[in-house]
């Protein structure tokens, strides 16, 4: 399997943006740095509304270079835009949101995750890194979480793991994970694949990936359009 | 998820209202209530409610007409003396009432809206109110554990509105509505104006339409 | 003793006044129903800010009849005014306010206070009364608690007794009692007393009051212009 | 009581800080942060001063200056990873951590402000963060005992004050500026521009002059 990383990281964002694209019903979303941000770019769903954990409702897409409004930023410190009917508000009500459960869904990369749906995203020991963000709120508190994570490590090694060795941000939180090859949903307490990628088999999930999980009786072909 | 913001009737709103159901419904002394939507909900004649709500309107009018219709099961609230028939109707065991300090009560309501289950105050500790209750030593004061209100339909009333269900209010008629709408399953919010998205100062929105189901335009 | 209601009523208020209306630092008052909402009246001092519990600082004179707004009460449903620079908030803010100690003052009417401070102003359980409203919450969160309160009932009985018979609102809470006839600080565990109107005497006062008291070494005659 | 507000000089303002106060600095990621003040206070040298911030700037800039100068004794906030410097003293023993979940702190903050001593919160349960915590289940759920946390002084930015310190804040700069105001008891704003009383909408004051002592203008 040889991927770009730009490419696996485009390919795990609109592969996410599916999950809203259709969407009928608004859908408030909280979207966490990096690939996450991404998908904002392929949702193009006028009821999908994107939270931003500083205190912002109805966050536009990234900001041209003559829209740029130092004061307008996304909880990534990226300079943002407006849409129509946005609203700003302070951190302990935006965190009210979070909390109180009326955000629909939250994305969030992660270093790792796990068989029991753990997701280790937070911090990476080495005494390089003493952050937390808005994480622990929003997988405890964000009705769907969903995971965009590359299948594997620079070194090739599973980042879906058994039980994860990094320090856990939530318990039994992830609901979806999607990787570049595959997605997995955490059911009756346990991981269930899906869907695969078209250039991979089930055999190639199953040498990649060091969580146990079932294949659904009716795993799907990925759409990576 | 919440539907696409919906603009209907007050008859076609209070059909969300089973019921048993735990209905907020906004306002403070007659002012800040949605009337129409009250209206509505006592012509339907629902019963068995739990009404959480700072007062009970007077005798026969807002709120009042829930206690006079026999629509009323429990009340959960701060203020009832404005209305003499919920002390009466307390007094025969018709209805059950959970009072609490008007502070505690707001509280309660956006501890609700906000994931909190529980919190300490300093408000009526020793007191009646606090019977029963626990109690914990903070620094040098006792404070009293209170817990969450939440609520299964919200009724509100708000000044305006945009399309998407951004909401302003006016004045003192503010009061309990905005931290209702955090509070309860389901908003539904009687307004005087509904204006196109953008029209309302992003800085100034009170209420982000993430809270709101349903909007009534009052009048009609 | 002979005063009316009336006159007993606006003496009290005109003396609570006094209390603000020299302030040079801003003071941020709030003011219970009845005698209390009369101290505004007479406190004619730019400095003082007063604050309704739903949801307003800054509340200005009572309306006149060609100023009334219906969306515009102090929390004893009167129509009111508004200053300039007043702001308007939700009623959690309100007690966030108050709970949060910065609420310099509440004046309050009472049923009853005692000896220890204690304060008895929500409920007589006649069975005709069920509520509670802010009195709670004012009198643990106010940094300073004034009870307006006429000094003996219908019955010429003190209403400034050894110990409330009514339920209490807050134990220890009393910072200051007038009445039309006195003036009490609750100091060092016990009330002083601290001025006497000009038409009566310690001994009158003594038996007026069923609460035990000292009096203070510079008992003063009080202000009842 | 609170004095009538004062505007005053950044140098002027700073003075009411003591070494070892506990002093509450609005913004996020360099924005809605007083960056007069915070320079004001880094000129100051006053040291063995605890940060309560959601972060520490970058090195260097920002509340990145206050570290590089050594005068901090302790940090609360929530998000170091973008000043590097902030671990490497960390690591060192040279500084203590208080490190809180975004809405934990942004909850603590509030609570502080609000006269809450301590509430619930499904927040970290059961990570390192939650060592050493209480935890209680309320229903099904196990949740984190948290705390207020107050503030000796808050430098806070806003966007505009009238005279009488009435704030209204711009866009993402609002942040934690607003909760900050009420948790801290000295409370020295940076504004952009001061108007005269009744300039700005009562409907749309975010932070009601209640919550203000001192107002600088940015630039002078």
């Amino acid at each position: 399997m040889e991927m770009s990383e730009e490419i696996a990281k485009e390919r795990i964002a609109k592969r996410i943006a599916q999950e809203f694209r259709l969407t009928t019903n608004r859908l408030f979303l909280n979207l966490g740095v990096g690939i996450p941000t991404m998908v904002a770019d392929y949702v193009n769903n006028a009821n999908v509304f994107v939270q931003a954990e500083n205190g912002m409702l109805g966050v536009g897409p990234l900001a041209k270079s003559d829209e740029e409004d130092w004061q307008l930023i996304n909880a990534g410190r990226q300079m943002v835009t407006m849409t129509k009917g946005c609203s700003f508000f302070d951190s302990s009500v935006s965190f009210g949101m979070i909390r109180g459960g009326h955000v629909d869904a939250t994305v969030l990369g992660a270093f790792e995750v796990d068989e029991a749906g753990n997701i280790a995203n937070w911090i990476i020991p080495n005494g390089k890194q003493l952050g937390v963000g808005g994480a622990m709120d929003l997988v405890s508190g964000a009705n769907r979480v969903i995971v965009a994570i590359q299948h594997q490590d620079k070194k090739g090694k599973s980042k879906i793991k058994k039980s994860c060795a990094l320090p856990i941000t939530g318990f039994h939180e992830a609901d979806l994970i999607i990787t570049e090859y595959a997605v997995f949903a955490y059911e009756d307490g346990g991981l269930v694949l899906k869907e695969i990628a078209p250039e991979v088999t089930l055999e190639d999930i199953r040498m990649m990936t060091e969580a146990a999980y079932k294949v659904s009786a009716t795993v799907k072909t990925m759409n990576v359009a | 998820m919440k539907k696409v913001i919906q603009i209907m009737s007050c008859e076609e709103a209070i059909k969300s209202i089973a019921p048993h159901s735990r209905v907020m419904v906004g306002g403070f002394g007659l002012r800040g209530y949605p009337e129409d939507l009250v209206d509505a909900l006592a012509a339907s004649g629902i019963g068995d409610l739990t009404i959480i709500s700072n007062d009970l309107g007077s005798p026969g009018i807002g709120l009042g007409k829930l206690l006079t219709n026999n629509q009323i099961k429990g009340l959960e609230g701060n203020y009832y003396n404005w209305n003499p028939e919920v002390a009466a109707a307390y007094n025969e065991g018709k209805i059950k009432v959970n009072l609490l300090p008007q502070g505690t009560f707001a509280e309660g309501i956006r501890a609700a809206g906000a994931g909190i289950p529980a919190f300490y105050t300093l408000a009526s500790v020793g007191t009646e109110l606090a019977k029963g209750k626990e109690t914990r030593t903070f620094g040098d004061k006792e404070y009293v554990l209170e817990y969450a209100l939440p609520g299964d339909v919200a009724l509100l009333k708000a000044e305006k509105a945009d399309e998407l269900g951004n909401l302003v209010y006016c004045k003192s008629a503010r009061n309990f509505n905005p931290i209702m709408a955090m509070a309860a399953k389901y908003v539904i919010v009687e307004v005087g104006e509904i204006v196109a998205a953008g029209e309302l100062d992003p800085e100034c929105i009170v209420t982000p339409h993430m809270f709101v189901d349903v909007l009534v335009l009052k009048g009609r």
